[in-house]
């Protein structure tokens, strides 16, 4: 296996609430992954189970009351993030990692023209003046396939279409050619239709720039379209990891079973009965001695009640789990 | 064949846009135009389409909550205008997309799904708690739920609750406005159970609206397909996805991501452009600005909704000349 | 063209007094005001055909001199070279003129009703003759009726001749802008020749007594008039400010509508104007620099009454209410609700309730206060001020005859009105027209309580010490075309 | 466009100028006391009256004479003073002046000092400043405009003797005299004014702060203090200029007490004095210009606001 | 959010919390005002005028001799009343015609709206004035013409609120099930509009205190033997240059009623909007 060369690297990152001296809560406890050059990891999870929590530590741009514990790492070319003081990290900022957030509604200045936008970045970063760059902005609206450029960069957000704005987006975060893009649920605002537009272009781009991308979806289709690695999480863990097509053949999480099989397809006769996972998500400020899925899940022991798994490899993947679905099968089968 | 229990002739419904400089109304918002179908008892009808295609406009006039501008709604053969207000809630109920702002946050869930009761003056006091125990309890949720606020429930428990006010009276037919679009997976996939399993027991009339083509596959029977507030098509379910017709249904079901990666480099179908605005449609086929197969004829004029095979309605020029060939044969 | 004039006031010779004054002038027509305190705005435009000296004894004014020839005629020599400010030369066409529209129907003026007709005698006399005899006359000449305007000006004015003024007076009016300020300029054609002493006087309308101090403190105005009593304390520290503290005929007063209850019961009325402890209210509200009031004139004025020195007697008022068998005596009042009369209210409900009498009071503004008590009656007693009058047999007339718009009820008596009358007979004598008002004041206060009079609260002036000129007035009607700088 | 906003700015705002004056004007016959009776005093006999009403038209119909009157208006006319016999519209217009000047001042000091203010309490959340910052905005709010006018009267003025404690300078005749003049009364009538703008910006500035493009903005690698004025102060001012709008009209009304204290030559005093001496035109005089005013600066604001947001369209 | 909910959230904002106790004992002082002062607040003096604090007169005495603290005591009873009886004059006419305007809308609402519109054009002050000058200068009166002047104020407030939950989905569901216009209003509009019309009548009944303190300051508003700050303050005025101090209690006990009034405010807004928690 030729030795790739990983752009970041996020280790035993956990971040926490304090509530009282005594107690906290933890959005993201304990999270370790790296995203190589040119990989698409997904990072997948139910709505509060610290996917946004992540992405914006790495970013640096949790708000203040979020709190980190002092073995959080996350190095980037090198230099750990978590230490570095604001002024370094806003050199990175825009310039090596950017991001896109989930809706582009909101997502850009309403006063603001969308040229003007796009470029700050870019002036703030390489020291330029607007004039200077009106040319790199046209470009990148070109080809994030947004028809007219010129007009279109002397236009204020809400004269876009949601698609459009998504594209903006898209342009604002690249222009600057980062090397890690952090795309926070970039097309769940989305139509359908709409959104195989963006994912199509944020595909092709990553293709043409060798971009690096941490994805952040709960839609497992889009996680199916574009992902090369998949992160399962699970109230601030992550519960399972390992390369997409492997993942989507054979879950090894009961959790990451669950959600696949809770969305109807298409294809094929419609079941009777969706395979539901029951319950929710635990409240993170009382969360259970053990495993947090226990109680939703259908394999649930003893065990998995007193004690919590662990992240462990299985089958070049890696799962937290005492009885991995890809175990289960083997022992039965 | 059973008598529908809802239909809709024509129905269309516009908003004004601009209320002009002295109150002349000049532009309009065709958030509904001109609508044609029927429910059957027991029988799902979803509705599918982009955000602003005018879904929930349909929902609302269907269930009589605005006043079509256009056209007629009759509720098992008798115009809805001709029905009590109230009487019509006893028909037809709704559940609503936001879990949040359905519930009054400042009434006890008990009195929240007990409210039509009361309007109805169906039972007493105490009869009418046992109906909302029993309520609570077909959705999932305990007695105990009742005596608390929708503040202290998850989005999912405050959908069951919706939905328990929904069946309060016992209704014919509810129409289902995103139910499940605000809430996680795995938590939809329970919600669509609950409706399904109810729909089961009580034999009830759903329009279910979606606008994720996965849900409303899975729960329906019939699917339509609306566009800039009209049906594009039509057709049983089964139909629509082994064979669908119209162009802008061909690249809806395309552009649906599959949970595969190894369908992920299959042919797909991406349109070109944004949907127009309901206030401004372009002439003729309102779909022609993004239809990869447009043709001179789409600009001109408004196809209209016809059967292309026994079991599909479809509004496009693409199929005209399959149906003069069936005419003619 | 403003600003030149300021600035220049400065580093030349001419000069400037700055006036802090605390009314407003309606118009500047001086047949048509209505206020008792526009005066003193009128005068430097304004010459009168007889003026008065600080005891409000008569002196000559456009009329050199002037004679009764009999009990019905009053006959005026006028001053010679007189002009008014637009050319017009005065004299007794002039006069006749004037006088004719203060008498004519249209006019409101009524201290000029005795007068049958004017008689030119020759360029400089007239001969007024009168329809009653009236010893009030002469000084009624010093008032509004007396003050001569520009025929000429006043055929051209026509009915908007408020709006200018053109007299024969020390001053012409440069700027009017109402309820703000006034400028006057020196009018050049004067007849005095050394007079007045100063080039512009700028009047500032400054109706709230405190901003009169606070400017003339900072230096904003040269002279205030009519400042509180309590701030003769406060101002006597600061070195660059004299304090004049002087006595004038207006005074505070309880009008009474003798025609309703409960003030119909002449008891009532004495009790409480025994009851009434003046010495403390004074003391109370002007801080013992005014001077009780027992009778409608201050002491040092020529009607004043020894006799009616003090009415205090607790007892006595107790004993007239208990003869009668009046307990629980309750009385309305409407009052001007300002601080003043408002400080007022509280010591008299004390007062009163001490002999058995529970004040009731209602504040109202100006206005409403007036309209209330004198035109609609609905309310049976005012707290306000008798703003005065040049000549005592106004004030009595005013007062308590039958019929006449202050004396509300229109109670009098018999005495009262022969007494009247015998006092506008009485043209010369001063001894004997003062034993006359003192009788009839004693008869109207102390006897028939028509009316409670207070306090005479003290005319007090501030001006910095640069400001010379000044001469008080009984009248309390100053003259502020004497006011000049020491430089 | 703009031609067609304006039209219709003006069409909404008419009937609502109708209302309002014809609300004034029957309210102001309600208040007793006959201005005929002021007039004549104590000379106010049964004809003289019946007289001075017909000559001032008093004696017909409220509607008769609000037509009259609106007539007049439209002809430019507003009527004269019951008691100087000065033209309505030239006393207005005189202490109009005085009153847009002061009010102005005032509200500039509250934008001032509202904005710093608000700026440097989110700058710094929870820190002394914003603590000072949120005091002073809320004391602003909670003191009463002319005791705070008494206590800087004696202070500033009596005691220290820095500023006039009378009068009032035109800006137009000498600048440093108008400012002398105006500051104190302007602080006390504005000190309401800079709480509320305080609040309102402070507000509006932690809720732009929260909002998803602020998040943007960081993620592109700005600063905080870039943040702030490239990105929030604009979106968070919008909801403050039409504050100011409302501001403006309730410190138009706040002159009438300052006024007095300070003897400034303004509206406000007009006001009042024609209320208290029943000088109905001129009242209504006062009171109309006054609402055009506020519409004025209402349509001011509007513009403003849709040149700050450009959401806002002219259709 | 229910009622008891609020009211505990309302209870942990600190600030807010003192100031409602404050202003409860206030209300209490104002109640008992003869019970409690230590002099008797018509009790004049004419050897001990205008004196300065001391232990026998904590704030001194006034023009008359009486006793500040006692009369500042008795004067709470103008503010209260004043606060109350000017709020409950909207409460009751303005937030009802507000809500019918709001939830049937149409050629009412619109004629409606334009007159509120003129009212609220008038400045406030100038509005109270006049009505006072109409009825008559007492404290009544002026209350009266303060509630008058708030009214089209909370007309406006609940009208926007009720055009905002009439969209609600709650109340499309309770359409749907059958309700009238009357169980709308009773159940969904007016329980959920309250709260924030309990945040403004909160601001404005320290609003209507200034206000009433304005009048009486003008000689407008509450009249002797009727004790208020404001005409404490009027009187303070006249006599600012013999005796300063007795400025300054009337109006700090404005300025601390206001401000407590105002931090209530402050609270109950955030007790009862969630999205507030940080502010
Ligand atoms: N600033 C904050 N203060 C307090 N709690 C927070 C904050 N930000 C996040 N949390 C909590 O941290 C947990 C993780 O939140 P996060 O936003 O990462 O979820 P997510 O996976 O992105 O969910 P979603 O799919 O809804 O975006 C949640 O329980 C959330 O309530
Ligand atoms: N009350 C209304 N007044 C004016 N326009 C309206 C109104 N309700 C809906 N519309 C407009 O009608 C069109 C259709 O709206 P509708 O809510 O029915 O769409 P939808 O298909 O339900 O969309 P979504 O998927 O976003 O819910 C939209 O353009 C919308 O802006
Ligand atoms: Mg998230
Ligand atoms: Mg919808």
């Amino acid at each position: 296996m030729e030795e790739v060369e990983s752009v970041i690297e996020v280790k035993n990152l956990k971040a926490y609430i304090p509530i009282d001296p005594r107690t906290e809560i933890n959005p993201v406890n304990d999270v370790s992954f790296s995203i190589n050059k040119g990989e698409i990891v997904a990072l997948v999870g139910e709505s509060g189970s610290g996917k946004s929590v992540t992405a914006l530590s790495i970013m640096g741009l949790n708000s203040p009351s979020i709190k980190y514990h002092k073995e959080s790492a996350i190095n980037f070319e090198g230099k750990n993030l978590m230490g570095m003081g604001d002024r370094n990290l806003r050199t990175i900022r825009g310039n090596d990692i950017s991001m896109i957030f989930q809706d582009p509604m909101f997502s850009l200045n309403p006063v603001h023209k969308i040229g003007k936008q796009i470029s700050e970045a870019l002036i703030l970063h390489k020291n330029v003046i607007y004039k200077k760059v009106k040319n790199e902005v046209y470009e990148i609206l070109n080809k994030v396939g947004v028809s007219d450029p010129g007009r279109q960069m002397d236009n204020y957000p809400h004269q876009l279409s949601g698609g459009m704005r998504q594209r903006v987006m898209i342009a604002m975060a690249l222009i600057c050619q980062p090397s890690l893009l952090i795309a926070d649920e970039p097309t769940t605002a989305l139509d359908v239709t709409i959104q195989a537009q963006i994912l199509d272009i944020m595909k092709n781009l990553q293709k043409d720039t060798d971009l690096s991308m941490l994805l952040i979806t709960h839609d497992l289709g889009v996680v199916a379209e574009m992902a090369d690695r998949i992160l399962v999480m699970y109230s601030g863990k992550v519960v399972e990891e390992g390369d997409a097509y492997s993942i989507f053949k054979q879950p090894l999480h009961p959790y990451t079973e669950g959600l696949m099989s809770s969305i109807p397809t298409l294809e094929g006769e419609s079941e009777e009965q969706l395979e539901a996972i029951p319950g929710t998500v635990p409240n993170p400020s009382e969360l259970p001695k053990g495993c947090n899925f226990y109680g939703r899940c259908k394999y649930g022991t003893e065990k998995c009640k007193e004690q919590e798994p662990i992240l462990e490899p299985l089958n070049g993947n890696r799962v937290s789990c005492w009885y991995p679905l890809k175990g289960r099968n083997d022992m039965s089968g | 064949m059973v008598d529908p229990i809802v239909s809709l002739k024509n129905v269309k419904k516009y908003y004004p846009a601009d209320s002009g400089l002295f109150g002349n109304k000049k532009k309009w918002i065709k958030a509904v135009d001109g609508i044609n179908m029927d429910i059957n008892p027991g029988e799902t009808i979803g509705l599918v389409g982009e955000s602003g295609s005018g879904k929930s406009t349909m929902g609302r006039v269907l269930v009589g909550l605005e006043k079509p501008t256009v056209g007629e709604v009759t509720f098992q053969g008798i115009g809805i205008e001709n029905y009590k207000k109230k009487d019509l809630g006893k028909e037809m109920q709704m559940i609503f997309q936001d879990p949040y702002s359905s519930l009054n946050p400042r009434m006890t869930t008990a009195n929240i799904i007990a409210e039509p009761l009361v309007l109805h003056d169906i039972g007493t006091k105490k009869e009418r708690k046992k109906r909302v125990d029993e309520l609570l309890e077909r959705v999932g949720l305990s007695s105990s739920h009742g005596k608390r606020y929708p503040s202290e429930f998850s989005g999912g428990q405050r959908q069951r609750l919706g939905i328990a006010r929904a069946l309060a009276l016992e209704p014919k037919l509810i129409v289902c406005d995103e139910p499940v679009s605000a809430l996680d997976v795995s938590i939809q996939a329970q919600i669509l159970n609950l409706l399904k399993d109810i729909q089961k027991d009580m034999s009830l009339s759903y329009l279910f609206i979606a606008h994720g083509i996965q849900a409303v596959k899975y729960i329906s029977d019939k699917i339509a397909v609306m566009y800039l507030g009209k049906v594009v098509e039509f057709a049983n379910k089964e139909d629509l996805f082994k064979q669908p017709y119209h162009p802008y249904t061909k690249s809806l079901l395309s552009a649906v991501p599959k949970p595969d990666p190894e369908l992920r480099d299959r042919e797909r179908i991406i349109l070109k452009g944004d949907i127009p605005s309901p206030a401004n449609p372009p002439s003729g086929c309102s779909f022609h600005t993004r239809c990869p197969k447009v043709m001179d004829k789409c600009k001109g004029s408004e196809p209209t909704l016809e059967y292309v095979s026994n079991k599909s309605m479809v509004s496009c020029y693409l199929y005209e000349e399959v149906n003069e060939v069936k005419e003619s044969s | 063209s403003n600003d030149e004039t300021t600035g220049s006031a400065q580093d030349t010779e001419s000069q400037k007094v700055r006036v802090g004054f605390n009314a407003n002038l309606d118009n500047f027509d001086p047949v048509h005001g209505s206020s008792g305190s526009d005066h003193a705005l009128l005068y430097p435009v304004y010459d009168t055909l007889i003026s008065f000296d600080e005891d409000l004894e008569p002196e000559p004014g456009l009329a050199e001199s002037w004679e009764f020839t009999d009990n019905e005629t009053l006959q005026l020599n006028l001053r010679d070279d007189v002009l008014f400010h637009d050319g017009t030369p005065f004299n007794a066409e002039a006069v006749k003129f004037n006088i004719d529209r203060g008498i004519s129907e249209e006019s409101p003026l009524s201290d000029l009703s005795s007068i049958n007709g004017v008689e030119i005698m020759d360029e400089l006399t007239v001969n007024l003759h009168l329809a009653e005899p009236d010893s009030s006359l002469v000084l009624a000449l010093a008032d509004r009726g007396g003050m001569m305007v520009s025929p000429t000006a006043l055929e051209e004015g026509g009915d908007s001749y408020g709006q200018a003024a053109v007299g024969a007076g020390p001053f012409e009016v440069e700027e009017w802008s109402p309820n703000d300020r006034i400028v006057y300029t020196k009018f050049d054609g004067y007849w005095q020749d050394d007079h007045p002493k100063t080039d512009q006087l700028e009047v500032l309308i400054m109706q709230d007594e405190i901003t009169r101090i606070n400017a003339l403190q900072n230096d904003e105005i040269d002279f205030a008039y009519r400042l509180p009593s309590g701030d003769i304390f406060s101002l006597e520290n600061d070195p660059s400010i004299d304090i004049v503290e002087s006595q004038a005929v207006p005074v505070h007063i309880l009008y009474l509508n003798t025609s309703q209850s409960p003030f119909d019961n002449k008891s009532v009325r004495r009790a409480i104007q025994f009851g009434i402890n003046r010495e403390e209210l004074s003391q109370a509200i002007d801080y013992g620099q005014g001077e009780g009031a027992y009778q409608p004139f201050p002491s040092d004025y020529w009607v004043y009454n020894e006799d009616l020195q003090d009415l205090y007697d607790p007892d006595k008022a107790r004993s007239i209410l208990e003869e009668e068998g009046l307990d629980n005596v309750s009385v309305s009042i409407g009052y001007n609700a300002t601080a003043y009369y408002a400080r007022a209210v509280d010591v008299l409900r004390q007062q009163l309730d001490d002999i058995g009498i529970q004040l009731n009071t209602e504040a109202m503004e100006i206005t409403t206060a007036t309209a209330t008590y004198f035109d609609e009656q609905s309310v049976p007693a005012l707290l306000s001020r008798w703003t005065g009058r040049p000549d005592p047999h106004m004030t009595m007339s005013l007062l308590f005859s039958e019929g006449s718009y202050y004396n509300t009820g229109s109670h009098t008596t018999e005495e009262i009105n022969t007494l009247l009358n015998e006092a506008a007979a009485v043209t010369e004598d001063e001894d004997k027209r003062a034993e006359i008002y003192g009788e009839i004041s004693r008869i109207a206060v102390e006897e028939e309580a028509i009316m409670i009079p207070l306090v005479f609260q003290p005319e007090v002036i501030g001006m910095h010490n640069d400001v010379k000129g000044y001469e008080g007035n009984l009248l309390g009607k100053p003259r502020f075309d004497l006011l000049w700088k020491e430089s | 466009m703009f031609i067609k906003f304006l039209i219709r700015r003006i069409v909404y705002v008419l009937p609502m100028m109708l209302i309002t004056t014809f609300i004034v004007f029957s309210f102001i016959l309600l208040i007793p006391g006959d201005p005929a009776l002021a007039i004549l005093g104590e000379n106010a006999t049964e004809e003289n009256l019946q007289m001075l009403r017909e000559q001032l038209g008093l004696n017909q119909p409220v509607l008769i004479q609000y037509f009259t009157w609106l007539a007049d208006v439209f002809r430019g006319d507003l009527g004269e003073s019951l008691f100087t016999g000065q033209a309505v519209e030239e006393a207005v217009f005189s202490r109009l002046g005085v009153t847009f000047q002061l009010v102005t001042t005032s509200i500039l000091i509250a934008i001032i000092a509202g904005t710093i203010l608000a700026i440097l309490s989110v700058l710094k959340p929870k820190s002394w400043i914003d603590q000072f910052s949120r005091f002073i905005s809320t004391l602003g709010a909670a003191i009463p405009n002319f005791w705070l006018a008494m206590l800087l009267l004696a202070a500033f003025s009596l005691a220290l003797g820095w500023f006039p404690a009378t009068g009032f300078i035109s800006i137009t005749e000498d600048p440093i005299g108008f400012l002398r003049s105006v500051l104190l009364p302007a602080i006390a009538l504005g000190a309401v004014g800079m709480a509320q703008i305080t609040r309102h910006l402070r507000s509006a500035l932690i809720e732009v702060l929260e909002a998803d493009y602020i998040r943007t903005a960081y993620s592109k690698g700005l600063n905080v203090r870039q943040t702030i004025i490239n990105h929030s102060l604009r979106n968070a001012l919008l909801p403050v200029v039409t504050t100011i709008g409302i501001l403006y009209g309730n410190l138009i009304g706040a002159t009438v007490v300052i006024e007095s204290i300070f003897a400034i030559p303004g509206m406000g005093q007009l006001a009042v004095d024609s209320i208290l001496q029943r000088d109905f035109p001129m009242l209504q005089g006062v009171v109309l210009v006054m609402i055009v005013i506020i519409i004025i600066i209402n349509f001011a604001t509007d513009i403003i606001y849709s040149l700050l947001d450009p959401r806002i369209e002219y259709d | 959010m229910s009622f008891r909910e609020i009211f505990k959230r309302f209870t942990k904002h600190r600030v807010a919390f003192i100031s409602f106790i404050f202003l409860a004992l206030l209300t209490i002082v104002a109640i008992f005002a003869p019970l409690i002062t230590p002099y008797h607040v018509e009790e004049q003096n004419y050897q001990n005028l205008m004196a300065s604090p001391s232990l026998q007169h904590w704030l001194g005495t006034d023009e008359l001799g009486r006793d500040v603290l006692s009369r500042i005591i008795m004067g709470a009873r103008a503010a209260i009343q004043a606060g109350l009886i000017a709020i409950l004059i909207p409460l009751f006419i303005g937030v009802p015609l507000g809500i019918i305007s709001g939830y049937f809308g149409g050629i009412i609402d619109e004629i409606f709206m334009r007159i509120v519109d003129g009212i609220i054009a008038i400045p406030a002050i100038l509005l109270a004035l006049g009505i006072t000058a109409a009825l008559g200068v007492n404290l009544w009166n002026a209350m009266i013409a303060i509630g008058i002047v708030f009214t089209p104020q909370f007309a406006r407030l609940a009208r926007g609120q009720t055009l905002q939950v009439r969209s609600e989905p709650y109340v499309h569901a309770a359409k749907i099930s059958g309700a009238g216009a009357n169980w709308t209003m009773f159940k969904h509009i007016i329980p959920n509009i309250f709260p924030p019309i309990v945040v403004q009548a909160s601001f404005n009944i320290s609003y209507a205190i200034l206000v009433e303190a304005s009048l009486s300051f003008l000689g407008l508003g509450a009249q002797s033997p009727q004790i208020s700050w404001g005409g404490m303050l009027e009187q303070a005025y006249s006599l600012m240059h013999i005796a300063p101090l007795l400025m300054l209690f009337p109006g700090l006990a404005i300025l601390c009623t206001l401000l407590a009034g105002n931090f209530m405010g402050d609270g109950l807004r955030v007790a009862i909007d969630p999205r507030l928690k940080r502010v």
